[in-house]
């Protein structure tokens, strides 16, 4: 194939020397098992989008959050129950991780994590997919893992009587059948509802939980249409015009991040939300930065009590001013869904009555159902066995203006009771039964 | 003496162009024919036709007896026509004798296999053996890059020959060839054609090389052949000296048809 | 009945240091090994395809294919055999690459590569709308066995290190000497010119299409290995980004010799997760800088050098 | 009917961005033989220069709507032409000669590289630049409504069009670059600085894609990963146009974007993978895509 020029004698060496180099460093490096983390700090491997669509509005904000956290931790400048330094008295120490590249390359990381750079615990992990595949693996390495935000129902379900594996927020049921609640109780009379999800997996759980809450709560409603526009598509033109034609009152979205705040953008300006009120499960994340591109009146949630819908706590209080002091802007939800993460980490440390590094069986004991304060208020681990936190839903209305900002109206909470199926409730199967055992005062 | 090659009536026009018209062409066992004709005469026109690389616009071609239809270059090969290319064709990142135990391998016929080399010590004796015959034997394990123009030439011819064809079609054997090296490259080639007493037709513009090699000369003028006969006859004739050999030609910027 | 060549020893000999260190080396090298061995067997088969001067953008249909063999025949058909499940994705694989190979062989060049790419992104975004099959998330693989031996808790790598080098064996051996035989070298041939093969009466479309089906039977193995190793399988195995890697990696080794993949695959995934670990912010930047310095310096890949010394010795 | 008028609104509004961001695609592979997967890039690299500098422009005060344009239009043109330029003349011009698909892979590598570099320039936080969207307000067709910037959208890609079709039919440059594009040697023997004319190509080339990023920057919010979405979308209208035809990119985008719309307003569950069967379907039966031509083998 072509005339390919013959490289010079130097460059022949050089490439040489360095492709051995590359290939021998590598294999020490490997046998060496690199320094493990030494005694006195407690090694954590943070695993977060760094690159891609989903490190913009999330990865980064968490990983910036953990930056914060930790610096306090290690500091003890934490408000209490955690003012001490350290996790159990060990400085923390962290080692962060791109985590695009798909579930197969996280598996491999998440080993590489566990046993190449010997971390003691792993906090991490923004795609199901990614805490589909890991999940067992962390089992099999009997390591400390804490999911801080993926959302997939399926997670505890599919890991047979879990050990190591926790999720210190809810998942993506809790959202939808939110949603439908607050629909009910703000908009009862309303009847078209159509809804625009991102084309995978997440949008189209989302949807699915949604229609089935709604048939339960509103049964009068009808479905007049929904999207599945590709993931990170950016304009929706198209998509918009489409659901102007359906003549929605209400478009449920699920769609994440830059691209949630896009759709918003367009469906504004395209005249959509004069027409339908938009409902955004996770649209805090664009609290401030929407100004005055969502309409007044705009339904949003933030995945359960974070960010703007954090409790007004001293933890909560402390961590928006340090975040905000660090960062130039005040937390988002994936911020503190990782500062959760984190604290629940210490809680099992501080907590664990180890001498020294608390073992993972240590931290897997201590947290397995345990209740612990956090910046979203008093956590308590008491789903999927103790291995999920069960958290209240919070909706509200996005009303924005020059003067005083961004701020959140007609919010409304509902206890976890009420949005998540008790343990061993498939979570469709739950809400297609009309929500038994659920607990809505 | 029998014809191995038979047309009648082959004509190729490319839109309003004609590039061949109403060629009458037989050919007999053992004949070596020489075709000669000024630029865009239509001779490559006429070889790419004969060897199915080109479907006439109309007209009949016979060969060895039998009508070829729409038949391409890979079943007629199989036939026993066989051609040599103006431009060398040959696979340039390949060494010579790859190139030739490829064309061994394929002459053979059989399915290619995907087990067994395809250096087997028959095929290499056999390529050496017609190394040997064009004197490239020296260049048996360079690859094709290595080897200077003339090299090419012979081994395009050589890689013709292989899997014994009835007829050989050779386009332009000398052209961009130096003038001291034509005659060397000719002798070999026709030493090797006759050892192998094969039926050759051969394109030429130097007319000492025609006179020197062949006993018979088609001349093509704009597509239709307007002298077929012994060389001096048509050498001499006022028409051919006037539309063909008159001319003066640079071989090197000498283009295909294709 | 032919003598062994000193390539086919050497190869068995490197497959059986493989397989031993997976007796000393750390558990996650064990892994990564798997994994790298496991993308060499797809990367093989691109190799074999740019040989006959075709690049495709889309050997991740058929490792894909093969990841979702191995998810599914464990999952709904309860077939738990390794060497089975791996056989179905080679079943599988060749039915659909024998009914694209008819139309494929007729393209070259950036059409082929489209034309691959587009099929591969079908498969994609047909797997994406299977919300039964997990959507985008994918799903686990089932524990599985070989010949009736369980690997139990701990041993799972290894012998998943074992069964890679044993299959990718198998297929080295057969490139090896596949690259030296008649059908082999039409392909390169066809790469060359396909003028003078045609004259030559070999049929280019017949050559072309063995040698697609070939490539892609290897691609399902390497994703079947992938999905047994990682014990996961999801779409992003069918995305373009991925079928690109495989090209990466090729260039990066070169289409030489049958080695070669293996020994670009380790290197890149060892760049990959050292450049990932050190570097979480600009690996791919890195990954990029490489890939150019291969190709302004050594155009026919990593193996060059090799080669270059044995021409040195001699 | 209401949905037949929508299919065709949109189509057509689609189409027109597919051929802003394929334009630069197709002008460098005809000229050049290259199919320059950094193309994606150079979109983002765009749409972060003129995002970044509206969203400066009206933080600082700003509120005149032509300076934002202005503002929009140059900066993805400068910072387009300046990436052009260092990629040709840094990168691409040792790779002159080689193989067609190796050059991919080259670009391949450019867009690693750039991803990353944007990245540490511009960090990872969406910018937003919807000021000049929100800006050209509306336009109601009974439900329908369409905003004024994506009107706008179609007459750029008309513009921008007709100037490179202007450009390759009828200036003298235009003479030249076609005499490449149909036998690099012989033009080079006839004396043109093919080189020269390589780097302007492809300078132009990348200024287009940064154009395309630009215009779409106030649509979208500009994030890290933009720019691989993009690029294969952009392929499959090239590739289904026909690679190296202006005309042919034109064409090609109105199929894609009449299909894709006609798949979303009737059935969006094919949404995702109708650009791909488009493409498949063209090249099935016509091999060089619809106004691609097949190049004869000299022998």
């Amino acid at each position: 194939m072509g005339h390919s020029l013959q490289p010079k004698p130097w460059q022949r060496t050089l490439l040489g020397t360095a492709t051995s180099l590359a290939i021998a460093s590598g294999g020490i490096m490997g046998f060496a098992g690199s320094a493990s983390a030494q005694e006195g700090t407690f090694k954590v491997g943070l695993v977060t989008f760094l690159s891609g669509g989903a490190s913009g509005p999330f990865g980064v904000p968490a990983a910036q959050a953990a930056e914060t956290v930790i610096k306090a931790i290690n500091e003890g400048t934490l408000p209490a129950p955690y003012n001490t330094k350290g996790v159990n008295g060990l400085q923390l120490e962290s080692v962060v991780i791109d985590e695009a590249g798909g579930p197969t390359k996280q598996v491999e990381e998440y080993r590489n994590l566990v046993q190449r750079q010997n971390v003691d615990a792993v906090i991490g992990y923004i795609s199901s997919g990614d805490c589909l595949a890991v999940s067992p693996v962390a089992e099999e390495l009997k390591t400390f893992t804490i999911a801080f935000d993926c959302g997939t129902p399926r997670l505890f379900p599919e890991l047979e009587s879990p050990k190591y594996f926790f999720r210190t927020g809810l998942d993506a049921t809790a959202d939808n059948v939110g949603a439908a609640h607050y629909l009910k109780e703000t908009r009862p009379d309303i009847t078209r509802v159509a809804g625009i999800q991102q084309n995978y997996a997440w949008g189209q759980d989302s949807w699915n939980d949604f229609q089935l809450s709604m048939k339960q709560l509103m049964p009068g409603t009808e479905f007049v249409d929904n999207q599945t526009p590709q993931i990170f598509q950016g304009s929706y033109g198209t998509e918009i015009s489409a659901l102007q034609t359906s003549r929605p009152e209400i478009v449920h979205s699920s769609m994440w991040g830059g691209d949630m705040e896009a759709f918003v953008a367009q469906a504004n300006v395209r005249g959509l939300l004069d027409q339908a009120t938009a409902v955004l499960t996770t649209g805090e994340s664009g609290f401030n930065r929407f100004k005055d591109q969502a309409p007044d009146g705009t339904i949003i949630g933030g995945r359960g009590p974070f960010g703007a819908f954090m409790p007004d706590n001293d933890l909560s209080e402390w961590f928006s001013k340090a975040y905000e002091a660090q960062h130039g802007v005040p937390p988002s939800y994936p911020s503190s869904k990782m500062a959760q993460a984190l604290l629940a980490l210490k809680y099992a440390a501080d907590n664990s009555g180890a001498e020294g590094k608390p073992s993972d069986e240590q931290l897997a004991s201590t947290l397995k159902s345990a209740t612990f304060e956090s910046v979203s208020g008093t956590v308590r681990m008491a789903l999927s066995g103790g291995h999920q936190a069960l958290q209240p839903m919070y909706y509200g209305e996005y009303h924005y203006s020059p003067e005083t900002g961004p701020e959140l109206r007609n919010v409304r909470s509902y206890t976890g009771a009420c949005v998540s199926p008790p343990d061993g409730h498939d979570a469709q199967e739950w809400i297609k039964n009309g929500f038994p055992e659920a607990n809505c005062n | 003496m029998t014809d191995i090659l038979k047309t009648e009536g082959l004509s190729r026009y490319f839109g309003a162009v004609v590039a061949a018209e109403d060629i009458n062409v037989t050919i007999t066992d053992g004949e070596i024919v020489g075709v000669i004709g000024s630029n865009g005469a239509g001779k490559t026109t006429f070889i790419n036709m004969v060897t199915g690389y080109l479907p006439p616009s109309s007209g009949v071609i016979n060969f060895d007896g039998q009508r070829i239809g729409r038949l391409g270059p890979r079943k007629l090969m199989r036939r026993g026509l066989a051609r040599s290319f103006q431009i060398p064709q040959l696979f340039l990142e390949l060494s010579v004798l790859d190139n030739l135990t490829i064309a061994l391998s394929a002459a053979e016929g059989r399915q290619l296999n995907m087990i067994r080399p395809v250096r087997t010590p028959e095929r290499i004796s056999a390529a050496d053996a017609i190394l040997e015959q064009m004197n490239i034997i020296q260049y048996r394990d360079e690859m094709v890059t290595a080897m200077p123009q003339g090299a090419r030439k012979l081994l395009d011819i050589a890689i013709a020959m292989l899997g014994d064809p009835k007829m050989l079609l050779l386009d332009e054997p000398t052209s961009g060839v130096s003038t001291d090296e034509k005659y060397t490259l000719m002798d070999t080639v026709m030493e090797v054609v006759r050892r192998r007493g094969l039926t050759v037709l051969f394109v030429e513009h130097d007319m000492e090389i025609v006179q020197r090699y062949v006993t018979r000369v088609l001349a093509f003028a704009s597509g239709v052949v307007i002298k077929d006969g012994a060389v001096d006859e048509v050498l001499a004739d006022g028409q051919v000296q006037e539309l063909v050999t008159g001319k003066r030609h640079q071989p090197q910027t000498e283009q295909g048809d294709v | 009945m032919m003598r062994l060549q000193k390539t086919e020893i050497l190869l068995v000999v490197t497959a059986l240091a493989l397989g031993l260190s997976s007796l000393i080396s750390p558990d996650w090298l064990v892994f990564t090994s798997t994994l790298a061995v496991a993308a060499a067997l797809v990367v093989m088969g691109v190799v074999m395809l740019m040989r006959a001067g075709l690049i495709s953008f889309g050997q991740g249909l058929f490792y894909c294919i093969g990841g979702y063999a191995v998810g599914l025949g464990g999952r709904f058909l309860g077939v738990t055999d390794a060497l089975a499940l791996v056989g179905m994705g080679i079943v599988a694989t060749v039915a659909l690459a024998m009914l694209l190979g008819l139309l494929l062989t007729r393209y070259r060049e950036i059409f082929f590569a489209m034309l691959t790419l587009a099929f591969s992104m079908i498969l994609y975004g047909i797997l994406v709308k299977s919300h039964g099959l997990g959507s985008t998330d994918g799903f686990g693989v089932v524990d599985w066995s070989i010949l009736g031996y369980q690997p139990d808790q701990g041993d799972e790598s290894a012998t998943g290190l074992w069964l890679a080098v044993v299959l990718a064996l198998a297929a080295a051996l057969f490139l090896n000497r596949y690259f030296q035989s008649s059908l082999g070298l039409a392909c390169e041939a066809i790469r060359e010119n396909e003028v003078r093969v045609e004259y030559m009466g070999i049929s280019r479309r017949q050559v072309l299409y063995i040698n697609y089906v070939i490539a892609a039977a290897l691609g399902s193995i390497g994703g079947s290995l992938t999905a047994l190793t990682a014990g996961h399988v999801d779409p992003t195995m069918a995305y373009w980004t991925i079928s690109g890697e495989f090209v990466f990696i090729a260039l990066l080794g070169g289409t030489g010799h049958v080695a070669a993949p293996f020994i670009a695959a380790f290197i890149f995934i060892l760049v990959r997760t050292y450049a990932v670990e050190l570097f979480p912010n600009s690996w791919q930047l890195i990954l990029g800088v490489v890939l150019l310095l291969i190709i302004l310096f050594l155009p026919k890949g990593i193996w060059s050098l090799f080669t270059r010394k044995q021409r040195a010795q001699a | 009917m209401l949905t037949i008028w929508a299919i065709l609104i949109d189509g057509l509004i689609y189409a027109s961005w597919l051929f802003l961001v394929a334009a630069g695609l197709t002008v460098i592979y005809g000229v050049m033989r290259i199919l320059n997967m950094a193309h994606g890039s150079l979109y983002a690299l765009g749409a972060y220069a003129s995002a970044s500098s509206i969203g400066w422009y009206y933080a600082s005060g700003g509120d005149q709507l032509w300076i934002a344009f202005a503002l929009l239009a140059g900066c993805a043109i400068v910072i387009g032409a300046i990436a052009g330029f260092i990629m040709e003349r840094g990168i691409l011009r040792l790779m002159y000669g080689r193989d067609e698909v190796l050059m991919l892979i080259v670009t391949f590598a450019l867009l690693l590289i750039l991803e990353d570099l944007m990245k540490l320039v511009w960090g990872t936080t969406p910018y937003f630049a919807y000021q000049p969207y929100a800006a050209l307000g509306r336009f109601n067709f009974g439900v329908l409504t369409v905003s004024g910037y994506q009107i706008m959208v179609v007459g750029v890609s008309v513009v921008v069009g007709t100037i490179l079709w202007f450009w390759l039919e009828r200036t003298r440059t235009g003479k030249i670059l076609r005499s490449i594009i149909h036998d690099r040697e012989v033009s080079e023997a006839m004396g043109v600085n093919v080189r020269r004319m390589f780097t302007m190509t492809f300078v132009i080339g990348a200024s287009l894609g940064a154009i395309a990023g630009g215009v779409t920057a106030p649509i979208i919010s500009v994030v890290p990963g933009i720019g691989v979405e993009v690029i294969v979308v952009a392929f499959a209208v090239v590739v289904t146009g026909g690679l190296g035809s202006i005309t042919g990119a034109a064409i090609g985008a109105l199929i894609v974007g009449l299909a894709r719309a006609a798949s979303i307003h009737t059935m969006p569950e094919l949404e995702l993978f109708i650009i791909y069967a488009v493409m498949a379907l063209v090249l099935i039966f016509r091999p060089n895509g619809l106004f691609g031509q097949a190049t004869a083998r000299k022998i």
